[in-house]
């Protein structure tokens, strides 16, 4: 028993597998059952959504045309790049160059942190707006001219929606920025090594998850009906 | 899991397109396609996440499993939706109770 | 034992009133089922029990012969219960699809499901609580909706059941075949008193019927009825006269400028008062929430008018806005 | 359970109860076993909690009045019963408890895959269970366990906020438990053991991990968008902003109707490996049996809208829902004959965990044929929401699922503990088990035709004597409960000490010594034959 503890620190195998490879598909297949977890726990709001949709469209139409389209886009493309940042610090561990690695997990936290931000501005702007449901829900002015023709009711109901998604979405960020923060200081002590980088790979699949989930959510929240 | 280790070119090939993606579908929607917009929106949001799934996520080189496990998630989803619509659809097709008199009709099908 | 057991299942009726024309196609076919079930029990509790003595351990060492399987046997223990189950299936689809359609020319009456009693209105205007009076032999059609949570029409006797929800019309339908007095039961659970919100479905003769519906209330003032209204369906219990409820107040509203929550000032007439009540979400008076639930189908719209002839009658009562 | 309790008289060799004391050696363990063990104590304390709600909602039922409780309080206790019952004893218990310690022994592996995972899923399960636990001290719930809405949402005051977030942290339990499972089977088998050679145990164990991954999530986000609407009083599921009641119960089904089969899938599974160790034979048609479970668990997830028949969802759902409901009574149908058609020509011996398992095919026999009645919309319009409903559930989860965790319980109890508990005792309580349940529940089926509608606190005085009848019952069933608890505790200290293979039965978890080390196996074990290998051929090469 005892040669397999020191046996794990040296090559980070558990002592429940056989060799590292099995170890290596185990946790491939582990993550990506948890992935498809949360594809139904996603789905979930996803499909409640749609079926609402469906039924309140012009309501849903006229709370899309308030949301700042081009904040929505920028946000897209930050995270794609935080996708890309992320897939490059895998290659890095994979090919054992430390510094890289750690690079691209740092870059791959402030282009995040970005998209945070830009989501803050547009959380912000909604209480601005005064479109936030039950805590603050009295539009008026032009916004109110833009929700009234759907029915103020299911205008609100978009934007419990609005909040919901995104905001699950955020909170999947921040679990993220975590687990790369997590990632950076183990790579700096040099954990990861081109036949021990799971961890890394793991966290890759689990933030490229979270940016396929924005994939989704700006087209169906911000480009319902088009803009002309 | 996956040995071969895409080139860093590849990478951002991929990148590069997912950023044209997104711009096209931003693109489109200032384009009045009716409820044709809502299924091209769809269907480039579908094709950015293969991309992303593919290329980002090594599902090209890892095993048969993974694939099985990834359409598993996806068609369990496409259940639920499929079902629940199977509801609504259809709840219109036999005659809803005519409201009692002159009252509006129901807020909702 | 048998004596006990007569005596047992005198006393215990085992099925309820067949009281409708779709209560006899139910049971039959519950009978069947009821069949194929004990069938299908007997020879499972039969075989497990005769193997047990028939097979069982003689010696410690005893190694019985190993059967890997048939797949004929299989086949036919997937093919009969599929077989019998599409049975049922097609009969119990084709039962459900007849009941789920109210013939033409039925009886409408409108149930509303309040938390824990039901209101029922016959289009006569004759006002029921807990209570439904119907004529013997006419088939008759519930449009049911609910104030509150989800209810449950449920008439064991006539065999139907139909739950009530809120912002939408359900409807169930029925035609009694047996003049007397049936149980009537909230089959949803819908809150404290869930189980106290029952009643009773009284069939009469045509003619009796008549006579009960002629000797209903009627020749009332339209601001009594809507008085009466106003206080039946529990507008009183929001809308105090000091406005000190969760409903403004209607004390000198009528005719008078309202400032709404969206900043919006328009004046209290008659469309204003209707809409309030059939969709209270729209215009919301400042500093009170949406809470009002909506009358939509709940108030005839001679109800409506006689409420509005109410609010009218406090335009000129000068209470506190 | 302190390890004090198992100093055995004769200076055992070392096992995994053994192998460490106090504490810390239990609340940090990655021992698969021991977490079993912590799972089994945690779910016996909830089965007791929710046992008691019932034992008190009988007793209220004796009277048509229901003088014990007012009806607020009588809400609450059928609520909580549910609750407690559902998410906190029949989900996690065979799955939990025997599927954590049997999996690994049954793959031939070393442990699960994950074992801090499987830590982290037990102390999610506490926490989850401690904010049921407070919500029911600070004033209960009383939505009932399916939290319909607007009630839940809008109407109701009581602590649903607190419930629903217990309920939504128990359910990534049970998530993380099903990761686990599905890699452990796929990724960690014994070389030689392919998927044909496995128990049928382990068959189970994968269809429950499917329904466990693919289910519980879109609880959650029922549950999380139920507790927003709560908290914010917005109008998710409420009409007043436009939302549809209905949807909540689409998306609460999806999950709640598979859950159904993530507690009888597992006792499946018990009854498979004891129906053929008692009898000696190798199970009838042992591959249809395994596609069968998972034949279950992929059909449960269509066929949700049979509990919706009567909600005013459209007619043709209604029709899609109940032909699909009725197909996916087959795979059942066959498990019962390729169970029955094992005893045929076999050499069957009367063992407590037997008892319990033909006990089991009995009961559940009779809840899955009065399955039919529901599935068939014309019968369904007049029985749902009645106590047929109750009565139904009851004879698959009580009758059904709680039996195979007994005969589990019996079957591996001298590998868990090492020690055997007294045959007698063990034989008596089934009887009784078996007798007190049936008094229960069978009288319900006649009040739920009778049109008794289920969750009342007060009913008309004409269903009196049938519900004093399932009292009755209720009774000798507690007392048939309590009597393998007993026996089960006083065997861990003066139990006679249990050899590897008291039952000599097959698979690999019987060639470990009772109870087993820490690591399991000395070294892998190699598998050369077939499962169930009982007959004269196969008998030289198995130790037992």
């Amino acid at each position: 028993m005892a040669d397999h503890v020191n046996l794990e620190h040296a090559t980070g195998m558990a002592h429940q597998f056989e060799n590292l490879d099995q170890q290596q598909d185990a946790d491939m297949l582990g993550i990506w059952l948890f992935l498809v977890t949360e594809i139904m726990f996603f789905g979930g709001v996803f499909a409640s959504y749609a079926i609402y949709r469906w039924f309140y469209l012009p309501a849903f139409e006229g709370g899309s045309h308030i949301l700042d389209i081009r904040l929505g886009a920028t946000n897209t493309i930050v995270l794609l790049g935080s996708s890309l940042t992320m897939a490059l610090s895998v290659r890095s561990a994979q090919t054992g160059n430390r510094r890289a690695t750690v690079m691209f997990l740092i870059l791959t936290m402030i282009l995040g942190g970005a998209f945070l931000g830009i989501k803050g501005v547009e959380y912000h702007q909604k209480f601005v707006e005064h479109i936030v449901p039950s805590l603050d829900w009295a539009p008026e002015g032009k916004v109110l001219a833009e929700l009234a023709p759907g029915g103020l009711q299911h205008a609100e109901l978009y934007f419990i929606f609005y909040f919901a998604m995104t905001g699950l979405h955020a909170l999947h960020m921040i679990i993220g920025m975590g687990l790369l923060l997590w990632l950076v200081l183990r790579a700096r002590k040099g954990a990861f090594t081109p036949h021990y980088f799971a961890p890394v790979e793991v966290v890759g699949l689990y933030w490229h998850f979270v940016d396929i989930v924005w994939i989704f959510l700006f087209p169906l929240l911000y480009l319902i009906g088009g803009r002309y | 899991m996956s040995q071969q280790i895409d080139s860093i070119k590849s990478y951002v090939l991929v990148f590069l397109s997912l950023i044209g993606l997104t711009l096209l579908t931003t693109g489109v929607a200032f384009v009045d396609l009716g409820a044709f917009n809502t299924v091209v929106a769809l269907a480039i949001a579908a094709s950015k996440m293969l991309l992303v799934i593919l290329f980002f996520m090594q599902v090209r080189h890892s095993g048969g499993l993974v694939r099985v496990v990834i359409l598993a998630g996806f068609f369990w989803f496409a259940l639920l939706v499929a079902f629940t619509m199977s509801d609504y659809g259809t709840r219109s097709w036999t005659p809803t109770p005519v409201p009692w008199s002159s009252m509006a009709p129901p807020t909702h099908p | 034992m048998t004596f006990l057991a007569l005596f047992l299942f005198q006393s215990l009726p085992l099925q309820p009133e067949q009281a409708s024309t779709i209560a006899q196609s139910v049971d039959h076919l519950y009978y069947f089922i009821t069949l194929v079930t004990l069938f299908f029990t007997c020879l499972i509790f039969f075989l497990i029990f005769y193997f047990m003595i028939k097979y069982r351990r003689r010696s410690p060492g005893e190694r019985p012969k190993a059967i890997e399987g048939s797949l004929p046997l299989e086949i036919m223990w997937t093919a009969i219960p599929t077989l019998i189950v599409a049975i049922i299936f097609i009969w119990s689809g084709r039962l459900y699809f007849q009941n789920s359609v109210a013939p033409p020319g039925s009886m409408e009456i409108v149930v509303t499901g309040k938390q824990w009693m039901w209101k029922v209105e016959h289009p006569e205007g004759q006002r029921e609580i807990n209570e439904l009076h119907v004529p013997l032999g006419r088939p008759v059609k519930l449009t049911m909706t609910s104030e509150d949570v989800i209810h449950d029409f449920y008439v064991p006797a006539f065999r139907v059941k139909k739950d009530v929800l809120p912002g939408r019309y359900t409807s169930l339908w029925f035609e009694p075949t047996k003049t007397g007095t049936f149980h009537l039961f909230c089959a949803q659970y819908c809150g404290a008193f869930h189980a106290g919100m029952i009643g009773s479905v009284v069939v009469m003769e045509p003619r009796a019927y008549e006579r009960w519906l002629a000797g209903g209330v009627h020749g009332e003032s339209p601001e009594a009825a809507g008085e009466r209204v106003f206080k039946e369906s529990g507008c009183s219990t929001c809308h105090l006269a000091d406005g000190s409820g969760p409903g403004p107040s209607l004390n000198g509203l009528y005719g008078h400028s309202v400032k709404l929550s969206s900043g919006q000032t328009i004046t209290a007439d008659d469309a204003y008062i209707h809409e309030s009540i059939v969709l209270p979400a729209a215009k919301i008076v400042e500093h009170y929430q949406p809470i009002m639930p909506s009358f939509q189908g709940q108030l005839t719209e001679e109800q409506i008018l006689n409420l509005i002839a109410y609010v009218r009658s406090l335009g000129s009562v000068t209470g506190k806005q | 359970m302190s390890t004090a309790l198992l100093e055995p008289r004769v200076q055992a060799p070392r096992n995994y109860l053994n192998a460490e004391y106090g504490w810390k050696s239990w609340l940090f363990t990655l021992d698969h076993k021991r977490i079993a063990l912590l799972y089994m104590v945690s779910i016996t304390v909830f089965f007791l909690i929710g046992a008691s709600f019932a034992a008190l909602m009988r007793i209220q039922l004796l009277s048509p009045q229901g003088e014990l409780v007012q009806p607020e309080t009588y809400n609450k206790l059928f609520t909580l019963h549910g609750i407690v019952m559902i998410f906190f004893f029949l989900i996690p218990s065979i799955p939990a408890v025997l599927g954590n310690f049997l999996v690994p022994l049954m793959v031939g592996a070393r442990d699960l895959a994950f074992p801090k995972l499987n830590l982290l899923s037990w102390y999610i399960y506490v926490v989850g269970g401690l904010f049921t636990l407070f919500a029911a001290i600070a004033g209960g719930v009383d939505t009932g366990w399916t939290f319909y809405t607007p009630y839940s949402s809008t109407y109701s005051n009581t602590q649903v906020t607190a419930v629903a977030v217990g309920v939504f942290i128990t359910g990534f339990s049970s998530i993380l438990t099903g990761l686990n499972f599905i890699v452990t089977i796929h990724k960690m088998r014994a070389p030689g053991l392919t998927w044909f050679r496995m128990p049928l145990f382990l068959w189970a164990m994968y269809a429950t991990s499917l329904i466990m991954i693919l289910g519980t999530p879109v609880l959650a986000i029922t549950i999380f968008l139920l507790a927003i609407e709560h908290l914010f009083h917005v109008g998710i599921f409420s009409p007043a902003l436009g939302g549809d009641p209905l949807l909540f119960q689409h998306l609460f089904w999806f999950y709640s109707h598979p859950a159904v089969y993530i507690m009888i899938l597992p006792s499946m599974g018990v009854v498979s490996e004891i129906i053929a160790c008692f009898s000696r034979k190798r199970i009838f048609g042992y591959r249809v049996v395994a596609f069968s479970s998972v034949a279950i668990a992929v059909l449960g997830f269509l066929v949700w809208g049979h509990h919706m028949f009567v909600t005013g969802q459209s007619v043709y759902a209604g029709l899609v829902f109940s032909l699909l409901s009725f197909l996916v009574a087959i795979p059942s149908a066959i498990k019962v004959f390729n169970w029955t058609s094992t005893l045929y020509k076999g050499s069957i011996s009367y063992d407590a965990p037997m008892l319990y398992a033909l006990g089991f095919i009995g009961l559940f026999t009779m809840g899955g044929l009065t399955g039919l009645f529901l599935a068939s919309l014309a019968t369904d319009v007049h029985l749902n929401g009645t106590y047929f409903i109750v009565a139904h559930f009851h004879y698959i989860m009580v009758g059904g699922a709680v039996m195979g965790y007994l005969g589990g319980m019996h079957f591996w109890w001298p590998k868990i503990s090492g020690r055997l508990y007294p045959n007698g005792w063990a034989a008596f309580a089934a009887v009784i088990i078996f007798i007190g349940f049936n008094l229960t529940f069978f009288p319900q089926f006649v009040l739920g035709y009778l049109g008794m509608p289920r969750r009342y606190a007060f009913y008309p005085a004409e269903f009196q004597v049938l519900n004093v009848m399932s009292t009755a019952g209720a009774s000798v069933l507690g007392v048939g409960y309590l009597i393998p608890l007993i026996y089960f505790i006083w065997s861990m200290r003066y139990g006679p000490v249990a050899p590897k293979n008291p039952w000599g039965a097959t698979g690999l978890e019987w060639q470990t010594a009772s109870p087993p080390t820490t690591e399991n196996f000395a070294e892998i074990p190699v598998v050369t034959q077939e499962a169930y290998a009982y007959s004269e051929a196969e008998q030289e090469v198995n130790l037992g």
